[in-house]
């Protein structure tokens, strides 16, 4: 069967990935940071009162079991709990994540949308000043730190439209009488747009560079030639043999800048105050809770891992060729 | 005389070069073509063979320039550009290209590449479109269920089978062939070779085959014209191009030619290199390269010349010959 | 030229050279049997100094890889090769360098041979540099003789031009140059012309015949029985691995005896309209050689198999209608 | 069927007299011709210089307080004063200094890390090119950002350790890179025809692959120093910089935690990141264009909104 082989090593790989993320993350947060308890950043704790937190987070053990400990807690999906909020990591972490996912799927989308267009318009009209133009604005927002384009939305944007530059939800919201669904999704959305807007900017630009080398690619190609001569009109041309060829690049481009989109997101997200995961990063930094800090960093790298096998998927769909 | 289905009026195409100046890339080529026949369009690489073919579809880049007519059935298709030539492209000519490899879409299998001309062309739609496509594949003899297959599953010689019964999905009236077998073992360029025959006779299809291999024109055309540096040297039936040749390059050419049955004697070279098209050319082009170069060679550009029946050729070495220049 | 007596400079015995076809996890999760490209399936031949030997045949015969073996560019699982009398087969690396220096290779692609920034004179002189021969004087004199061998005079008008800068059959020449200037004894060209016009392969042939007549040995890999026809004192004819005939040119040309090499012969296009023989062509693609047919290899293609065909492997003998003692053919019916 | 154009162009204009034209796909050739090269270099030179003369600019510590806070900009004061009063033209050209020492340090730790990766892997092959390039996938999955900031906060905040931190984790895609264009050139037939001659591997990679692969190295590495000075303003943006130094993404960590906006002090806002935008950028331009100089398949496209031209033919006879 062409696919099963490829589509095993794929998983395969990934599975691998996984394991060594999650070592990582273990090498990164209970062994080299010494001893994380020590480093708590509390004035006033007592000796016994870190005795205490060390036997808590089991960091007394040898590092051997205190590794079998985090791959047991691990398995249950018990991420530990939060050295600030003595809550569950993985509790503290959910309803954040959701926002994120939530922003960062509008952002991608705004880039995929405008890299595409600006690409195939660019490609269309190689040399001319649409062509400089739509590449060089690209590039400058792409050179643009998100936070910094983040704080210019605020200063100039956010006053047009009258759109929230904070937090997620409208405080007003729900106290006159509980609001309807559509009246909070509304307000979400509200909520979204500015940071959405942000990260699709800063993406669009190297979506947009990408699309138009490929498609530039792609008019090359002799079958493009073929298509010309069978008759098809230009437009016809590029809609069926163009951007099909052209888009492949996209889906793991996508995927491989997800941990760029996340990182963006996090600084994006501090600027706009928006209580994703970004922000719990941000939070968990200030106040060494490192629990939550591990925990975050693991999800947002089991996304990424999880974005590329479903890309290479979809491009051994896309791409017949692809026999693994 | 009737009109001839396709015929070519001193054709000229310029490229604008990157850095600046024009490359004469086809400085005047004509000729005719009758439907059913068999022709040739021979000459070694840089003597604009494919371009002057790709004009006939106006199939150029946009920093080409073309000059002169191209007649289908009396009609200068080219009068205005794209716009009076791509209707007939596919529908009354089609084309093969060397790199079958390429000519398709990777991503697409190969027989909705076959369908799509006649969706377009209004030849047939769905099911009876799939059906034809079918048709045409075991026409060019590969198996119909192939027709979901994608191009990267096709050999070198399927592929230009497949590649040939696309060109036929809406029955045109002529087939561009460039450097079909190019590619190709020996012996599936005879069986690539031995199909465009059949079918130029089944289909009543005018066949224009451009190549640099002279034994695969002697072998498979009725005429030909031997290009050099942009132009028409020399054009005739076959058998008078090998047997009477009229033009220098044209006997150079056969005798630089490795044949089996030649014996051992050894083939001669042509010393020296074509000239360069971005400058322009005083005289004869082949002059410098030329044998039987005299007097008039270097100063006096030679013009095709009548030189016998259905043959014509660019050189002052036939100047005594009376009759003006007929295409 | 037949052999002179002397021992030939290169014998090949029974040559075998194949690589794993990979089977992805499933077929080897699945135990399919290991699969192999068979590229060189029992090949023999001998060549002498100042004799040019062409091998022929279709692309996936093997003829580049048999050319490759000699070279001990790629690995070989059987047969033997001996080099002026010494057996290559078993050579370290590090005893194989002073070989390196009698045995050179032409390609085919001459826009691809040379590095492009590389000057001609650099190209050339690299050999010399590698080996570590002569001083900086003598080195420039070899490069300035390498270049008027190869034809391509004055000197000084190329030694410092770049690649791009060249046509093809310049290029082609330049490449020949290089491999001279360590004045070897065994050429190997492998499709030395395939990519250049019909009007400069002559030149390059014409020197390859000179050096041939100045003693170098040569063995030419081509898929254009014309251009051998040519050139090349004899001719072996390759299917699948494995020489199916062989013999001097003229002989293998006016008198093929094996099927495979008539229908080749019959298929080749000839300059002369009048001369439209009707050619002999084999149905079905060039087979690959993963799976190779049980006995005669050419059995399934050819128009004269018979039963014995599909059980017996024949041999390269003396068929009863050649004319010349070192006409070979592999077939049981002729 | 295009390349037959070109090859038909190039041929005709081939012949035995033709210019010592220059190697294509040398660095000079490109970036003193294509015109984004050139704005790119421009821009890069100009902050380059302000960083090398910062010290003689910048006398005094650029973070005394000078003036009111927020103070809007003034004759003395082009750019105003800062949330603390600094002033910000000063804070720009100190900044300039770390921004670039910064960038362009990690750039060429990824670019030694990631070409000596690329190299070994793409040149060996085999076992060495799996183990390699399957560490190299791991680290391109992993999310960057995140782990610099994990990292930052573990490390401390040291700017050497920011430098190693951003050079160790951006090498992944110099080694994709590299790698993929060292197989292409090792199966070139001129490095198969310099091994049948009988040069060692050292030979091959020194003088055929090396020389081959160094522009493109070099237009990658140019990219990095885009990339780390990024890098560099997310760390000092999140408080994870070093404390005792002044750079771009420190300023503007300032501006948004002394609330500039609400002070609407533009002059406070704009500045730092417009320069990381235009150092960025211009960075981009250069690496992009040498690295679309280098990369010879963006051929002619068959299909452009352009068409070809029909020109009347001049008189039937003076045809040349």
């Amino acid at each position: 069967m062409r696919g099963f082989d490829y589509v095993g090593k794929r998983v395969l790989f990934a599975a691998l990935t996984v394991f060594v993320a999650i070592t990582l993350n273990f090498v990164l947060f209970r062994t080299l940071s010494g001893d994380a308890v020590s480093a708590l950043r509390c004035r006033q704790c007592t000796q016994a009162f870190k005795e205490y937190q060390r036997e808590q987070l089991g960091l007394d053990k040898s590092k051997w079991e205190q590794y079998q400990l985090y791959l047991e807690d691990l398995a249950h999906g018990n991420l530990g709990k939060s050295l600030r909020s003595e809550q569950p990591v993985g509790h503290e972490l959910w309803p954040p994540l959701k926002n994120t996912v939530a922003m960062v799927a509008l952002g991608t989308f705004f880039s995929i949308v405008f890299g595409v267009l600006v690409g195939v318009v660019c490609a269309w009209r190689r040399g001319t000043w649409a062509d400089k133009g739509g590449l060089w604005s690209g590039l400058a927002f792409y050179s643009m730190p998100p936070q910094w384009l983040g704080l210019l939305m605020v200063l100039f944007v956010a006053g047009w439209f009258g759109l929230p530059t904070a937090g997620i939800k409208d405080p007003t919201l729900g106290i006159l009488g509980d609001a309807s669904w559509w009246e909070v999704f509304v307000d979400r959305l509200r909520h979204m747009i500015l940071p959405a807007l942000t990260l699709g900017l800063v993406l669009y630009g190297e979506y947009a560079l990408v699309v138009r080398s490929a498609m530039l690619e792609t008019l090359g190609e002799d079958y493009v030639l073929t298509a010309r001569a069978k008759g098809l009109s230009n437009w016809r041309t590029v809609r069926t043999h163009g951007l099909r060829n052209a888009l492949l690049p996209i889906v793991t481009l996508v995927a491989l800048s997800l941990g760029f989109i996340i990182g963006g997101s996090i600084t994006i997200e501090y600027v706009f105050s928006y209580p994703g995961i970004g922000l719990e990063v941000v939070e968990a930094i200030d106040q060494r809770d490192y629990p939550i800090l591990q925990g975050a960093f693991l999800l947002l790298t089991l996304a990424v891992i999880g974005a590329n096998l479903l890309a290479d998927l979809l491009y051994f769909k896309l791409d017949p060729r692809v026999s693994g | 005389m009737t009109t001839p289905l396709l015929a070519l009026e001193d054709l000229n195409v310029w490229f604008e070069l990157p850095g600046g100046g024009e490359l004469h890339a086809v400085r005047g080529v004509s000729f005719e073509l009758e439907a059913g026949e068999r022709f040739g369009l021979v000459g070694e690489s840089g003597c604009g063979k494919t371009t002057a073919m790709l004009s006939i579809m106006g199939l150029l880049p946009p920093n080409a320039t073309i000059a002169g007519e191209v007649r289908l059935d009396g009609e200068n298709i080219l009068a205005r550009g794209e716009e009076t030539v791509s209707p007939h492209r596919w529908n009354d000519i089609a084309m093969v290209f060397q790199g079958a490899m390429n000519a398709f879409n990777p991503v697409q299998t190969v027989g909705s590449q076959i369908e799509e001309p006649m969706h377009l062309h209004d030849v047939a739609e769905g099911k009876l479109a799939r059906r034809q496509a079918e048709e045409l594949l075991e026409r060019v003899g590969i198996p119909k269920d192939r027709a979901n297959r994608f191009p990267h599953e096709f050999s070198g010689g399927m592929r230009q089978r497949a590649a040939i019964a696309m060109a036929l999905a809406c029955e045109p009236k002529i087939l561009l062939a460039d450097e079909p077998t190019t590619a190709l073992d020996v012996m599936v360029q005879a069986q690539i070779l031995e199909l465009l025959v059949s079918l130029a006779a089944d289909f009543n299809l005018a066949l224009i085959l451009v190549t640099h291999d002279l034994p695969v024109v002697a072998q498979v055309c009725d005429r030909a014209a031997v290009m050099y540096a942009g132009e028409v040297a020399e054009s005739a039936s076959i058998d008078a191009l090998f047997h009477r040749p009229k033009h220098p390059y044209t006997r150079l050419l056969f005798a630089a030619t490795p044949d089996l049955r030649a014996g051992g004697e050894r083939v001669a070279s042509i010393p020296g290199a074509p000239p360069r098209l971005d400058k322009p050319i005083v005289g004869c082009p082949f002059q410098p390269r030329c044998d039987s170069a005299f007097a008039p060679c270097a100063t006096e550009t030679p013009l095709l010349k009548k030189v016998g029946e259905q043959h014509v050729a660019a050189c002052h070495l036939n100047d005594h010959v009376r009759e003006p220049a007929t295409a | 030229m037949s052999t002179n007596g002397s021992k030939p400079l290169l014998e090949v015995e029974d040559l075998v050279a194949s690589y794993p076809v990979g089977r992805g996890l499933v077929g080897a999760a699945k135990r399919e049997p290991k699969l192999e490209v068979h590229a060189v399936d029992g090949v023999s031949f001998a060549l002498n100094r100042g004799e040019m030997l062409a091998l022929v045949g279709e692309s996936g015969c093997g003829k580049t890889s048999t050319a490759q073996s000699v070279l001990r560019l790629i690995e070989t699982s059987g047969g033997s090769i001996r080099f002026d009398g010494q057996e290559i087969t078993g050579l370290s690396s590090k005893d194989l360098r002073p070989l390196r220096r009698r045995i050179q290779i032409v390609y085919q692609d001459p826009y691809e041979s040379l590095d492009p920034r590389f000057r001609v004179g650099a190209t050339i002189e690299e050999p010399l540099q590698v080996h570590r021969i002569g001083s900086k004087e003598e080195r420039r004199e070899e490069v300035k003789r390498a270049l008027e061998v190869a034809g391509l005079t004055p000197p000084e008008l190329y030694i410092d031009r770049y690649p791009h800068e060249l046509s093809g059959g310049q290029r082609q020449r330049v490449a020949i140059a290089a491999s001279l200037v360590l004045h070897p004894e065994l050429l190997v060209a492998d499709e030395p012309v395939s990519m250049l016009d019909v009007s400069v392969r002559a030149g390059i042939l014409s020197i390859l015949d000179e050096l041939r007549d100045n003693g170098l040995a040569v063995l030419m890999i081509t898929h254009d029985l014309s251009t051998a026809a040519h050139y090349a004192d004899r001719i072996a004819v390759m299917y699948l691995g494995r020489i199916v005939e062989e013999g001097p040119t003229r002989e293998v040309i006016e008198n093929p005896q094996h099927p495979y090499t008539r229908a080749l012969l019959s298929v080749v296009p000839k300059r002369d309209p009048r001369d439209r023989g009707t050619p002999q062509i084999l149905r079905g693609e060039t087979p690959n050689s993963i799976h190779i047919p049980a006995g005669c290899r050419f059995n399934p293609r050819c128009p004269m198999a018979i039963a014995e065909c599909k059980t017996v492997d024949p041999e390269l003998r003396r068929p009863a209608a050649s004319r010349d003692p070192e006409h070979l053919a592999a077939c049981i019916r002729v | 069927m295009s390349a037959s154009i070109q090859g038909g162009a190039a041929a005709a204009t081939e012949g035995v007299d033709v210019a010592a034209a220059r190697r294509p796909g040398s660095i000079r050739h490109v970036a003193l011709r294509e015109p984004t090269a050139i704005a790119g270099l421009a821009i890069i030179t100009f902050f380059v210089l302000v960083a090398i003369l910062s010290p003689i600019l910048v006398t005094g510590d650029p973070k005394e307080k000078v003036g009111p806070i927020f103070g809007p900009p003034s004759a003395s004061y082009p750019l105003g004063l800062d949330g603390g009063g600094a002033n910000m033209v000063e804070l720009l050209i100190a900044g300039t200094r770390v921004s670039l020492l910064v960038g362009f340090c990690a750039a060429l730790v990824s670019a030694f890390i990631g070409g000596t990766v690329g190299v070994l892997a793409g040149f060996y092959g085999g076992k060495t090119d799996v183990v390699l390039m399957r560490t190299t996938d791991y680290f391109l999955v992993i999310p960057d950002i995140p782990l610099m900031i994990v990292a930052a906060a573990l490390f401390g905040r040291s700017l050497t350790n920011i430098i190693i931190i951003i050079g160790v984790i951006y090498w992944t895609t110099t080694a994709r890179l590299i790698r993929a264009q060292v197989l292409s050139v090792r199966e070139r037939v001129y490095v198969k025809r310099a091994r049948a001659l009988g040069a060692g591997n050292g030979r091959l990679i020194f003088k055929h692959i090396l020389p081959q692969v160094a522009p493109l190295l070099v237009a990658n590495t140019v990219l990095l120093v885009a990339y780390a000075i990024f890098a560099e303003t997310f760390i000092s943006f999140l408080g994870l910089g070093d404390p005792s130094v002044i750079s771009w993404g420190r300023l503007i960590e300032n501006a948004f935690n002394d609330d500039a906006i609400l002070n609407n002090a533009w002059w406070a806002i704009i500045p730092p990141g417009l320069c990381v935008t235009l150092v960025v950028l211009g960075a981009t331009l250069f690496g992009q264009s040498l690295e679309d100089a280098l990369n010879p398949r963006l051929r002619v496209g068959h299909l452009s909104v352009r068409r070809f031209k029909v020109r009347p033919l001049r008189g039937k006879l003076d045809s040349e």
